[in-house]
């Protein structure tokens, strides 16, 4: 299966990109791909303990299973206001 | 025939935007209109020209804007629930790159009796800070850093 | 040659007025106007259609005018004492005939941190209805009344 | 001596008067001076009950001693807002 995965603000500028098509196993949990994530993007592995993960523009937890097609954003600390 | 295509009569209200545009308290505070209301309180952030003592030259503010927009209205929907007086919120939030002074959030609440305005005037930014995807770059003459409250 | 009189190159800002004129809260914050401020928070009251159920025409509001402007200061002077995090305060009250839904009233406070910004501002408006002589009188279809909270 | 006495609102109406000069015998207290404007307005006692008195622009004791020129205001209950 294949998710959308957005980056924002400092994990945008770590990663490069603002957002890629990434490929998963099916059954995949939001951990799995961050692991895999972590493993594709340099720099990446450090900021994740910091990241919460929203997943179709609502956050959830890390045990959220995939579905293909989802959109998985990377949301580091915000600090809006 | 059909009439022509054109402008929409209903003047569409967005009580919830991230929007590029500079943000008026005033502007904010009209999206709320209604006659029955007795009081609105509001809060307005202002880009500031330092923190920690270091000099700012300006802001870039990031958004992930759909969900952004989707979790303002949330802070809504909760002081709803939570301060039943409450009659309207709006909140628009400015992203881009913006100058000192300048406005970057306006928080607008309307009520019929005041009393509770105030504590959830104090939940709306608190709640922005921690869950509205909005970041903000802080820009110095040696440098820059992605600011957060958390 | 002396030269001649002319306006003040001073820009003179009154923190603390009754006025005639119609209010804007925008225009109100800005006469807080220092870049290092991170946050505003106001009170905007709005002229209501109704009290008790009853239908309100329009108000007419009527001040003591010279001593309005000095208990707002000290109102101000007040939340400063017990504020220590609060700025700057200015409140500018409209008197005479006001239209339903336009703004009678804006008190606006500044702080570098907004944590007391709520409850200085919810004592602003509770004080200013306590001890600032204003009287606003309801006119409606029937009749007239002199009204407060008091 | 003489005061100039203000009336705002319901009193100004009750009145008929925005403002007046007043003469008192020196040593006169602001309560003095009520019942001495009771006297001279009708319909003004029942309504002094509820009023607060200011001279010169400041809240005062009932018991307060005026002195020649001051500026009384009877303030009836406000409502700014």
């Amino acid at each position: 299966m294949k998710v959308r995965v957005r980056y924002f603000a400092s994990l945008r500028e770590t990663v490069g990109l603002e957002q890629e098509e990434f490929e998963l196993a099916a059954g995949s949990s939001v951990e799995h791909l961050l692991a895999a994530l972590a493993g594709a993007h340099r720099g990446l592995d450090t900021r994740l303990a910091a990241v919460r993960a929203a997943v179709n523009r609502c956050y959830v937890s890390m045990g959220t299973l995939l579905k293909d097609g989802d959109e998985v954003a990377l949301v580091p600390p915000v600090g809006g206001g | 025939m059909p009439c022509p295509a054109g402008e929409s009569w209903e003047r569409v209200v967005k009580l919830f935007e991230v929007t590029t545009s500079p943000l008026s308290a005033d502007e904010v505070v009209s999206r709320l209109a209604n006659p029955g209301v007795g009081g609105v309180a509001t809060f307005i952030g202002v880009v500031r020209d330092s923190t920690d003592g270091r000099q700012v030259l300006h802001l870039e503010y990031e958004a992930y804007p759909e969900m952004a927009e989707q979790t303002l209205a949330q802070i809504g929907a909760e002081i709803q629930a939570r301060w039943t007086t409450v009659r309207e919120v709006a909140i628009v939030h400015r992203v881009g790159r913006q100058e000192i002074g300048e406005t970057s959030v306006v928080i607008a609440l309307s009520a019929a009796h005041r009393a509770e305005l105030f504590d959830a005037l104090h939940y709306a930014i608190d709640r922005l800070k921690e869950i509205v995807p909005i970041w903000k770059k802080e820009v110095w003459t040696d440098g820059s850093e992605w600011r957060s409250e958390q």
